[in-house]
Parts: C-alpha cells; structure tokens; sequence
C-alpha cells in the first residue's frame, strides 16, 4: 500500500521540516515553557539540550518525568541553573535538583508519574482537568478541588501545556512521522500534543513511506521542525 | 434560486477550497463537504483527518482496489496518503478536541445569528445521532458550514435555531450556493454573492438579518 | 531482539489463551454489559457477533461507536431484538435502531463521539470522569454536572466499563499481543482496557514473537481469550 | 536480629515471591523489590512490567548486550521477553491506575496499623519524589511492602505513619525478613514468624501493635 517514494508537495518540491539545529535558535527563548521528553534521560533528545545549554537560555520552566542525572537530559540543565521551575514525578536521581531546592534557586512541582503524563494528556486532547485517585489523603492533594463520583474521592488535577515540546524519535520520516524503540515513547508522544511548537529530534531519519502507517506514533501533522540527531 | 441542486453543491465545495491554506489539518463532513477535496488550490498541501482514525487520508478508491482497513468516516473506501497514520478513536478525539484540527467543514439543518449550530437532531422524526460532529464544531479552529442555502425552499439561515443544538457560538463561516457569509459579533455578515443574484434576493431565503459587508464581492464558481 | 519461537510456560507447555468459540458459551450471558469494537462495522468482530445471535442471548447492554448497519456489526444484534440498552455515538445508518427507540423496546444513550472514547478510557484507565466542553449548551449536559475550570465550562462526564469486550485484531499472537490495521483500531484497544474479561478475534493467528513489541498495540496481558477469526 | 541485611534481603524476596500467581500482571519496584524475579516458583508465569513502559520485562542485560532502548524504571539495561510489548506513559499508568497491575511490591520508609504507607519524602532531608509509587498502591490490586523491618535498629511498622503518605490504606501485606504481616480492619496480623526469633523479639522491634494470628506459621527462607 506505501510506496517508497519522496514526498512532494503540489509544486512538485520536496517538503520537510528538517532544519539544521541552528536554524531553531529563533525559536527558542528565555521563561519559555518546555516539554522535554525521556524517562531518566532514555528518550530525551540530547542534541536540543546541547543547544538550550549553548544559548544559555533561562528562567526556563522545564515539564518531564524526572530531572534525570546531572550530566544527562533535563539534569543537565538543572546544574547548568538555567531552570526556573521544574514540574516532574521524580528528582531524587539528580542532587543537584534537591540542592537548588533547598537553596530556594529552583521551583519544584512534584505530580504522581501517572497524573502528571495525564495532565500533560488533558493539555493536548482538550480536557478541562484529570479526576485521579491517586494522591487522595496525602500532601498531593493540597489547595486542590476534590470531587465525589459514586462515592470515591478524585482529585481535580489541572491540563499543562508548553510553548515548545522538545521530542526524541528513533526513526522519523521528512514528514515528521515517529516511530520510538523501546521505553523511548514515555513522555514524547503525549507532549508532541501538548505544545505550540513540537521540535523532532531525528535518530534515524528516513524518507516519507518508509514508516508504515499503523506504526507511526506521533503523526507528522503534529511536528513542527526536525533536526538529526544520530545515535 | 435558479440554481440547480448539483451545481450548487460544486460552487460551494470549490468555495471552501479556497479557505484551507497550506500546511493545514482539515476535517471533511459527509456528503457535500467530502468534495471539498477535489479544489483545493495548486500550491495548497492539507491534510486530511478522518475521525474513524487517520490523517493524510487520499482519494476514493478505485474500484476493484478497496481495502476493508481503509475507509473513511461514511464508510467508504478511500486510500491512505505515504504521509499517513492511523490510530485510535481516542487520540483521533484528541487531535480534534485538542485543537490540532485547523479547520473543519460540515453540513447543517440550521445555523443562526450567533453562530449556534444544529445538524444532529430533528425531534420526533431523525435523530441520527452526533456522531463526532460535537467535537469537530468545538474543538476545530475554524469551523465552516458548507450547505445548500435553503431546505425544499425554506431557510436553514435563522435568527434562533430550533432543532437542538450540536454546539453554541462555534460556527466561524457560512458557505452556500449564493453566498459566503461570516459568523462576527454584530450577525452574520454577507461578504460574497453569487454573480448571479442580488442582495434581495438572498435576503428573502435568508431568516437571519444579513449584514452586507462594505467590501461585499462576487463570489467565484 | 526478538525471536520466533513458541512462548512456552515454565512447565515447557505452549500457553496459549486460543479456544474455540464454543468454548465461550459459558461465558456470555443474558442482561451483560458488552462493548464491541468496530466503526460502521469495520473493525468488528463479525464470529463473535455470530456467536451472540446463535445463543440469542437477550437483555444486552452495548457500547460501541455505532449501530452500523442492519446487516453488519452491532447492527445484526439490533435487528435481531438482543439490545436493551446501546450506548453509542451514532445510530442513523441503521433504520432499525431508530424505529426500535420510538417503538420504546430499544433504549439509546447517546454520547459525541470523542466523549464515548473518552469515557471507556477513563472506565479501563482508573480515572473518575472525563471533563469535555463537548456538548455544552445542548441537549448532551442535560442532568449532567458541569465544572468551571479557567473560565470554561466543561460537562463531568461518568466512565464506562463492561462485562465483557469484543475485540476484532488484524494479526494476533498466542499471548493475545494484538496489532489493529488501518482504521480497524478505532474502539478495540480502548475497550480492551476497560472490560472484566476480553475476547479476541484473531483474523490472523500467529506466534508469540511474531509481532515487535514496539507495534503491539493491545498487550496480551489484557487479553483473556483468543478466537480464529478469518477474514 | 541476628540476621544480616544481605540475607534478610533474600529472606524477603523469595517470601514475597510466593505471593504471585500464575497469570498476573506485576510491577516491582525498584532495589530489594526487584529481586523478587528471581524468586518465582516453578509453574508459575508472571509478566512483570516496568512503568517507562514496558510488559513482559525479562532479567538484567548481560554486560556487552545493553540496549538503551530496554531499561527499566531505575534505568538499569534488561530484557524484554517475546511475549512483551512497549507503550507510552499514559498507557503505562492506565494499566496501573485502571487496576490491571494483579500486584506491586514496593520499600517503605513506614507503614502503620491502617495500611497507610510513607516511602517518598522525608521533609527537611530527602524528597526525590513519588514517581509512580503513589498510582501503584492506589492502583494495583494488591499492594506488598518488602522491607527490612527495621531501619537502624528502628521500627518502620508504626501505629501511625509520621512521615508524609505515600497513600491511605492502601498496604495488603507486608513482608519482612521477621514475618508476614497482614493488613485488617481490625489492625495488623502476624500471619508467619520468621523461625528462628520469637513473639516477643518481633513485638520488640514494631512499634504498631501485632494481632497473633490463631495459625500463626513459620515462615520459609
């Protein structure tokens, strides 16, 4: 049913989205919020934090799992104090995150693993909020709406969204079609929902067809740039 | 008026073509709004979702080459472009409800002065169902209603609905044989006539009050 | 990564959940709650639609997309007067329906499309409710709660979960790992998560191994039985 | 007492191991819970999965053989086992919280006599965060503490947690290398003691009160 063939647009050009990573450097800009992808840094796409960290960009607020290690994915913007805000499940791989914390240099907002990819979820798929069991009864819970349905209580937990969502593909067409290996999906198919602007990088970049469409992850329609980034 | 039911239809599907812009995610009703694909303009790429679970949704398929897997939302069977994907009904909601859906064009019993929609619901008699019309009409960023101005001579462009509603205030933009009419906060505003009537004219198959635009045009077709 | 050989359990026994549809009698009864998968009918599984006529099992609480058409799907069970309840998005390519509904023998809940989805997710997925501005205004937030969040109205609207769901897979292995062709995916891998027990229709039967992990798309641990389906 | 960390590790392991049945869906948590894979008895076919998305988990990668497309939620390299599938995070977490998980096995910094359990902050020293914790013990069906039972010769099985929940009364069970304790509405019962200490050692070291079960057992390790 797919042919391997370049894709063209009606003027018979060849269209993507691949850019060179300097090209974005327009894009991207202090106080911005940021979706970043990955899951202990497995997923995040490092060459986009290699650029953040060469633009020095700051006052982020930075959306992920967890703030990873300090010298891989989110972690290493956290020690590079380029982050305001940190919204995340998990910071205790990085101490670094726990030591600006404490010193007041950092913000963290700290949502169960499950609540937060649905909030993220909510943001992009265009729900007013996420009614979740978990955290009822603990600190979680505080200075949120609590609701009763069929006599159990779920927390209102409110949609996030982000200005930039920052992805990790494994193989990803000129389209901007994405495939992700392994536990490299976690967070970036559901962030690629939950922003303005969704930045592919590429590990295998590959022409448009040659990602059959049932296995496609995050479709192209909802990619904004590419960028290679290689193992 | 005098225009026939058939090219009526094409006046408006080649109308709206002319509204979707290149890079865009469009969503096509059933019926009329389907052959809005067959204009749209050289140079223009759009994708085409379908609710039932795809994006970058073709052309009907030949005949002999139908694929049980490859239908659209009327259950037709159409083909999938190299660009394509297929997924759930949840994440096809989600591009919908979400907002990733630029524009989306749909039929309609009724619209009114303020935009309010009704296509889902005549009491007592069909009752079809919404289908994912509900979501379309709020979760699209430019909602387009593409249909024929009046129903057996009588007017579908009201002051008030009174079918049910399918959604309030979202209709963005009114496409008919005889004109193009926008959805702002004054009423409902003419900014296209079809070459072939006069402002009259489309005031009497018209209920709703129509502002006419100063800049009013012909409309192409 | 993954190899084509026989999943055996540790007794060395090929495990696997096929059965013949027969077998299923015991499992299906009057007055359950059933969700079917399938759009218009493509997707459904048509054998286990046949079992349900052939045992006329009455009373049925069905929720799916549709009510397809007289002679397809969830259609046939209509026509065949087995439906008390359907819940679904869209009834009008089945005139049956309908004239069931006025007749007052056949009661139709309709839910937009993207609310049903939504609501069978959050029934498998553990959450309390589905908060959507879809229906606001109209005749869908009649009895309903309603929850302002950031200035917007949104319809609470309640979870769905049945009895059993009837799945329709494209390739299917012994262990239930199922991958959904084209648009064939629609309901199936969201019912599969919200049902007490999960039968699949497997149109082609193959090994376990024989799909990469990364495209299963309904894990087999959800996957209670397996039928051959066929074409 | 007398039992050294390494061993009472174990002693937990295979204990909790004996809880799985043939057929479930199981999360480990990380560190000592992990161990108990290693545990499984013969007969008996879990599928373990991992919550950055995976089921179907196998053991540790061979050194030489890791792909950092398969770790697991403490990013250590494992295996998937064929019958295995990858998924997303809001996946993951809907076979969690939609009650698909048959059983979790966590650590706890505390646990008291309701079943609550604390093992994701100590305020003023160490938060690292709940990550999946808090959707496993609402979530799953069944929630097993493995823990040594003291920490520094201190209880961890307390009337009343102090430090900050993790969940209310959400433990089933708790598994140390001093016995088995289960969670009642009438409070917490000693169902197995390990062999070689007695009532009164055990009590000394729980500070929550002990219900002696009538067929109290001895625990295998």
């Amino acid at each position: 049913m797919m042919k391997l063939e370049k894709y063209l647009n009606s003027r018979g050009e060849e269209m993507n989205k691949l850019v060179c990573i300097d090209d974005l450097k327009n894009l991207i800009k202090d106080g911005m919020t940021i979706m970043i992808g990955g899951f202990l840094g497995f997923g995040t796409p490092e060459k986009l934090i290699d650029l953040l960290i060469q633009m020095n960009i700051k006052d982020l607020i930075i959306i992920g799992n967890d703030t990873s290690f300090i010298d891989k994915g989110i972690g290493r913007l956290i020690v590079n104090n380029q982050v305001k805000k940190v919204i995340v499940s998990h910071i205790g791989t990085n101490p670094e995150t726990g030591k600006l914390m404490n010193e007041g240099k950092l913000e963290v907002e700290l949502s169960p693993q499950g609540t937060l990819i649905e909030r993220i979820r909510a943001g992009g798929f265009g729900l007013g909020g996420v009614l979740t069991p978990t955290g009822v009864g603990t600190l979680v819970e505080e200075g949120k709406e609590k609701i009763n349905i069929s006599d159990k209580e779920y927390i209102l937990e409110l949609p996030l969204k982000a200005d930039l969502a920052l992805i990790r593909g494994s193989i990803v067409d000129k389209f901007g079609n994405t495939f992700y290996k392994g536990i490299t999906k976690n967070f970036n198919p559901i962030i690629a929902m939950a922003a303005n602007t969704v930045i592919v990088e590429a590990q295998d970049l590959v022409e448009v067809g040659e990602i059959e469409p049932e296995v496609v992850m995050t479709p192209g329609v909802l990619v904004d740039y590419i960028i290679e980034g290689g193992e | 008026m005098i225009i026939d039911e058939k090219k009526g239809k094409e006046i408006i599907a080649k109308r709206v073509a002319k509204e979707l812009s290149d890079g865009q995610l469009v969503n096509l009703g059933i019926g009329l709004p389907t052959k809005v694909a067959n204009y749209i303009p050289k140079g223009i790429n759009v994708t085409f979702q379908s609710e039932n679970g795809m994006v970058g949704m073709g052309k009907a398929c030949e005949s002999g080459k139908e694929d049980a897997n490859i239908t659209n939302a009327g259950g037709q069977y159409v083909n999938i472009l190299p660009q394509g994907a297929f997924f759930d009904s949840a994440m096809s909601f989600g591009l919908i409800r979400g907002g990733h859906v630029d524009a989306t064009v749909l039929g309609a019993l009724q619209v009114d002065e303020e935009g309010n929609l009704a296509n889902w619901n005549i009491p007592g008699k069909f009752i079809p169902g919404m289908g994912g019309a509900m979501d379309l009409v709020v979760g699209a960023k430019k909602v387009i209603i593409a249909m024929l101005h009046t129903a057996k001579g009588k007017p579908k462009i009201l002051k008030k609905c009174n079918l049910p509603f399918t959604a309030k205030k979202v209709v963005d933009l009114i496409v008919t044989e005889l004109g193009v009419i926008e959805v702002t906060d004054k009423g409902l505003v003419l900014k296209e006539i079809n070459k072939n009537i006069t402002i009259d004219e489309i005031k009497a198959v018209t209920e709703a009050e129509l502002i006419i635009s100063e800049n009013l045009k012909y409309m192409e077709g």
